[in-house]
């Protein structure tokens, strides 16, 4: 049965498909965008299918080649995966859409690479989250990041630097992950997952795995942008193709807390991570200072890319301070915040691209009548904007309100106050581009929406993020079904 | 105390490491990094993985300078001064 | 009680969001816009007017939709007090409807499709708050209300209404802010975040001091409602088109704010706790302050306008100070005094926009013998004012006199002198806006003419009915009596 | 004692001693192509690790013999080349982004960069 396959059909698809882009290319350019879109639909269609069975059947095993662990490759699919594969490939697709116009705008000419890579990185995204073998999540970081470095690279002069200082820095953590893997398999012997963590108990007094589990945090943290490991990040976003923006911003950093959710909370063991030594919550304050310093920033921005990318710094603050409280409540909201960042920032940064692609406005203070000129893309980044802040009902509100529950419920009322403060900042941020995109200006402009192959992707978010906020008990059951089981 | 061949190999390496970073000459520095490449293969034969020791002569000391190289031909030779 | 399910509340609310959504979809075509307007809000009030003979046999109607987010659903209850003010909010908009309509096409003011879609969405949370089953859907709702209605504040965009409207932001969303932090904990601690009419937080082994907190965090959380020391976005808030001020800021937003504390007080700690802890008496005497100094800030302003916010503050304190007196008179007052305001408060701001319309004049000192040149809209103001000062036979003179009542009832004899103190106020800062407008000589000769009849019609209607409220109060009376009744078991 | 520590352990005390370097290079030095080469050191100092980690005092390399011996480990050495792999085709992204920025900037020194691309 071709559905026993499909945790490993969804990585072959993507590298098949990359490996026939150019082939592809070379008939017909025009050829390549569709065909990537095709892939990743196909991807997507797969991750959908695989929630579905995780939900009714449970986990998915796979040994790759027949090899059973410990020596094989395991795909190991639970609903933790299944779910964010689900919002990754689900991302990608409907970015590679928009990206049809923006990219062949920002990027003209190069289609044959442009989509090599985007499927690349889509499939190493896609490889980190649904493999089982440590080892093998190093690879697929690996792939994606290079795919992301090149990717950022082509959007023109001040890219390459900010491509650069990112290649130096991801390498930095890739090569803090490695190590730090390598700990865990001298100690252990083995690179499954499920065998580390099931080895792991016996060594818990050895220092060595508190260096291990040092050098995960670091490297992790490093790829997902954390506070004071944020600085690759706002120059690299700023100055990517928006798509390209677009599509790490919802994606590549949510990659990286997976995996660090998976490695911290399944491969070494929470009751480790909480108790024995206070990692999560050292994070967890980490994370408090970034959502701040992350919103005091992006208000200080003028440009609408780089204040969007600061806000990622403070919303993937949130993330990790519901993942760092580390009980069933804030845990549950910091991965629903994976998803509802994932589509509001998507959502926004796609906007940002349209105004770009339609006028080449960067500044927000230039941004005067955009409200007249394209109605529907500023309506969605209202609706987009508003879910950032937090009003009901989008699906950012159930992430905040399941933040600030789990705060609560845990007595840290720094918590609390920060999560519902930052709120507010928020609001100064977003509000600045409302005043000037809607008000202020009272000649007709001329109507000149962004064409239909970005609107539509840009209105899909819209619709996702209000939609799934009138039903977020649909993720929220799925998440804390998985959050039971993992937390004691 | 028997100071055994790797760790003298090792020390070598180290002086390869700093001396290719402080050089000026980018050229030369890369000249340097192939050592230490080469020298790394030596130290992973000695230390029974020949099959590591191969791929880093190949594609380490080998590639790696090609490419460097290369680069260093399409930009400039040597470090600008302040 | 006998509860039964419709899905009254659920279209009550919806009318008008579709309503919304039709008028941006006919927002090139005046007319149909406008109909749609008047047409929704007609439709919204019978809805809303269907479900009185239920209500007034003691039932409840119930309408229960999804669950947002686990055990938290958006829900809708009508219950006495809700209805009542639902009837208000959904009454009153057909009046501010035309009003607006007259307004806005005198003035030929920019923009009329967003003003008429954002007061549709307005309303309709404002409906949603009042038929919300539990805090959750009124948060919902009241955080839709704050962002829908700015762009109703900073209508003429000049550089005063923007700083204005960052004002009305900074506090409402805070206001936001705190209210959810108090939903989460009173979720958290109880597991439940229904109204229920003895309240939910009693009995559950929450400390003191949290409860405190928790009642601190929910009065700044209505902060919609204005209280002294967080009321000063109202003020800066008159600078929105008059329709605007008057609906919203004289009756659906502040009235909301109060809505949203009579609730919290009443249903969510409940009057046995809220005697307990001796937070009815600390409120009581909060409002009292906020009653009395809101009164003499409205001696002191000279714009028309800004004077009748005040007005408003200190009116609103009312209501509260009648609920937290927690007897029977003593609610019966304030949530009459709902009603009662809502009624002349609105037709004072009407006369106030009409005003402006016709002479372009907001200050009170350049109102010299205006009644000659528009004497329906004096005598109709003048209603008004008599009213909220609670002369008889006016509305206001029954809220005011239960609250007297109420007062004797819990021997706090300094808060009915704060009432017959203020009483004066009111006379003090009404009084020479009348015999400016009646007495005295005008400057020059005066030009203009009464507003046009879409503005003059309602505020005169409004007046009136300020009066007949006055003078019949029995059905009214009724509805608030089955709400009292069902809070305190008694008469 | 210190001494033995140090002589039992010298692998690993140059392996983090190669990585120190390898980051001076990285973030110290000014040149883009320098920078690159820290990289390069700083990938090697860790599989350097693995390797050490993967050797057996006695042991022979992973080749099958006709009298049983002790093997080392083969598996790090399959995760090395992988990493190796890694490493070269990072060097080559890297490599390609500094001749574009030296044709777009003319130069390969950072500051100036920063300077040129204010």
């Amino acid at each position: 049965m071709i559905t026993d396959h499909l945790s490993v059909l969804i990585i072959a698809v993507g590298l098949l498909g990359a490996f026939f882009t150019p082939i592809i290319g070379l008939i017909r350019k025009e050829m390549c965008s569709l065909w990537a879109s095709f892939i990743i639909l196909l991807q997507f269609l797969i991750s959908i299918f695989l929630l579905y069975q995780v939900i009714i059947a449970g986990n998915i095993s796979y040994w790759l080649g027949g090899w059973e662990p410990p020596w094989g490759i395991e795909y190991a699919v639970d609903l933790l995966n299944a779910f964010v594969l689900v919002i990754v490939a689900g991302i990608c697709f409907s970015v590679s859409i928009y990206g049809r116009k923006s990219l062949g705008f920002e990027v003209p000419d190069k289609e044959l690479p442009l989509y090599t890579l985007y499927i690349l990185l889509t499939t190493g995204m896609l490889g980190i989250v649904v493999t089982g073998d440590i080892f093998n999540l190093y690879v697929f970081l690996e792939i994606g990041s290079l795919a992301a470095y090149a990717l950022i690279a082509m959007g023109g002069r001040h890219s390459l630097t900010a491509s650069f200082n990112y290649m130096i820095m991801g390498t930095v953590s890739a090569s803090f992950i490695l190590l730090g893997i390598g700990y865990l398999y001298v100690m252990t012997g083995t690179l499954n997952m499920a065998d580390i963590s099931a080895l792991l108990p016996s060594l818990y007094g050895r220092p060595v795995i508190l260096v291990a589990i040092a050098l995960l945090v670091v490297g992790l943290s490093i790829k997902t942008a954390l506070f004071p490991l944020h600085t690759w990040l706002p120059d690299a976003y700023t100055h990517a193709p928006s798509a390209v923006s677009a599509v790490l911003s919802g994606t590549f950093t949510k990659v990286g807390i997976y995996a660090l959710i998976r490695v911290m909370f399944t491969v070494i063991s929470p009751s480790y991570v909480i108790e024995t030594v206070p990692v999560m919550s050292i994070l967890s304050w980490v994370a408090a200072i970034g959502i701040l310093a992350g919103s005091l920033l992006a208000i200080a921005q003028y440009d609408i890319k780089r204040m969007l990318a600061y806000s990622s710094v403070s919303q993937i603050g949130y993330i990790f301070l519901g993942i760092g409280m580390a009980n069933k409540l804030a845990m549950t909201g910091g991965i629903l915040h994976i998803l509802s960042h994932s589509l509001m920032k998507v959502g926004l940064f796609m906007v940002a691209g349209a105004i770009i692609y339609r006028t080449g406005i960067r500044n927000i203070y230039q941004l005067k009548g955009m409200g007249k000129k394209m109605p529907y893309t500023m309506a969605a980044f209202v609706i987009g904007a508003l879910s950032m802040i937090g009003i009901p009902p989008t699906i950012g509100f159930a992430s905040k309100f399941y933040l600030a529950w789990g705060a609560l419920g845990a007595g840290e009322w720094v918590f609390v106050v920060v999560i519902l403060l930052s709120s507010l900042l928020t609001a100064v941020y977003f509000w600045r581009i409302f005043e000037n995109a809607f008000f202020g200006v009272h000649e007709d402009i001329k109507k000149d929406e962004a064409p239909i192959s970005m609107l539509l992707p840009i209105l899909a978010f819209a619709v996702i993020t209000v939609l799934l906020g009138l039903l977020a008990s649909l993720p929220i059951g799925i998440i804390e079904q998985w959050v039971t089981g993992v937390l004691p | 105390m028997i100071f055994s061949v790797d760790l003298v190999l090792l020390l070598l390496i180290l002086v390869l490491a700093v001396a290719s970073i402080m050089v000026k000459d980018l050229l030369e520095s890369t000249v340097l990094f192939a050592c230490f490449s080469f020298l790394m293969a030596v130290i992973w034969v000695e230390m029974n993985s020949v099959d590591v020791a191969f791929t880093e002569a190949a594609v380490g000391a080998g590639v790696s300078t090609i490419l460097l190289v290369a680069a260093i031909a399409c930009t400039r030779r040597y470090e600008e001064e302040r | 009680m006998e509860t039964v399910t419709s899905f009254g509340p659920g279209l009550a609310v919806l009318v008008s969001l579709i309503g919304a959504a039709m008028i941006l979809i006919f927002g090139r075509y005046p007319n149909i816009r406008e109909s749609i307007s008047i047409i929704a809000g007609i439709i919204k009030f019978g809805i809303v007017a269907s479900m009185i003979p239920a209500v007034m046999d003691g039932k409840i109607i119930e309408l229960k939709l999804w669950e947002v987010l686990p055990n938290l659903p958006i829900m809708f209850r009508v219950d006495a007090f809700g209805l009542l003010f639902g009837l208000i909010a959904s009454f009153l908009w057909i009046f501010t409807t035309f009003y607006s309509i007259g307004y806005m096409r005198t003035l030929k003011e920019h923009a009329q499709t967003r003003f008429f879609f954002c007061f549709a969405m307005a309303l309709s949370s404002a409906i949603g708050i009042a038929f919300s089953a539990n805090l959750f859907t009124l948060f919902i709702f009241y955080e839709i209300l704050t962002v829908s209605t700015y762009p109703l504040v900073i209508h003429i965009e000049t550089r005063d209404a923007m700083s204005a409207g960052r004002k009305y932001l900074l506090y409402l969303l805070t206001a936001g802010i705190f209210l959810l932090f108090s939903i989460i904990a009173v979720y958290h601690y109880t597991g439940t975040t229904d109204f229920a009419p003895g309240g939910i937080l009693a009995g559950k082994g929450i400390p003191v001091n949290m409860l405190y907190l928790l009642f601190i965090t929910f009065m700044i959380g209505s902060a919609k409602a204005a209280f002294m020391p967080l009321h000063s976005w109202l003020p800066s808030a008159m600078i929105a088109p008059t329709p605007v001020s008057a609906l919203l800021h004289a009756v659906a937003v502040v009235k909301v704010g109060v809505f949203t504390a009579t609730r919290i007080i009443l249903y969510i700690f409940g009057i046995d706790l809220m005697k307990e802890t001796g937070l009815a008496l600390a409120m009581a005497y909060f409002v009292a302050f906020t009653i009395i100094v809101a009164s003499l800030f409205a001696l002191t302003h000279d714009n028309l306008k800004k004077r009748l916010a005040y007005s408003t503050i200190s009116q609103l304190s009312y209501v509260i100070l009648g609920v937290v007196m927690l007897t029977p008179a003593g609610i019966t007052g304030g949530m009459l005094h709902i009603l009662n305001h809502a009624f002349m408060k609105i037709t004072l701001f009407f006369c106030a926009g009409a005003i402006i319309v016709a002479s372009g004049k907001e200050k009170i000192s350049e109102m010299n013998g205006i009644a000659r040149q528009m004497p329906l809209t004096m005598i109709a103001f003048t209603l008004g004012a008599i009213g909220m000062a609670g002369t008889p036979p006016m509305a206001g003179f029954i809220s005011k006199w239960y609250m007297l009542i109420g007062s004797v009832e819990i021997e706090q004899i300094p808060l009915l002198f704060v009432l017959l103190v203020s009483t004066l106020l009111n006379v003090a800062y009404f009084a020479p806006i009348i015999i400016n407008a009646f007495f005295k000589e005008p400057d020059k000769e005066l030009s203009y003419k009464e507003a046009p009849l879409f503005m003059l019609i309602p505020l005169i209607l409004t007046g009136i009915i300020s009066l007949v409220l006055g003078i019949w109060p029995d059905e009214p009376l009724a509805i608030v009596r089955i709400a009292v009744q069902s809070l305190t078991g008694g008469t | 004692m210190v001494l033995d520590i140090i002589f039992a352990k010298y692998n690993y005390i140059i392996y983090i001693t190669l990585m120190t370097i390898g980051f001076y290079g990285m973030i110290g030095k000014r040149n883009l192509i320098k920078k690159l080469i820290g990289m390069s050191i700083f990938q090697y100092s860790i599989f350097l690790f693995y390797v050490s980690a993967a050797d057996v005092s006695g042991g022979t390399a992973p080749i099958l013999l006709k009298e049983p011996a002790v093997y080392v480990n083969p598996l790090p050495h399959v995760l090395i080349l992988t990493a190796i792999v890694v490493a070269v085709s990072t060097l080559a992204v890297g490599l390609s982004l500094v001749i574009r920025i030296y044709k777009e900037f003319g130069t390969l020194d950072e500051d100036k960069i920063i300077e040129l691309s204010r």
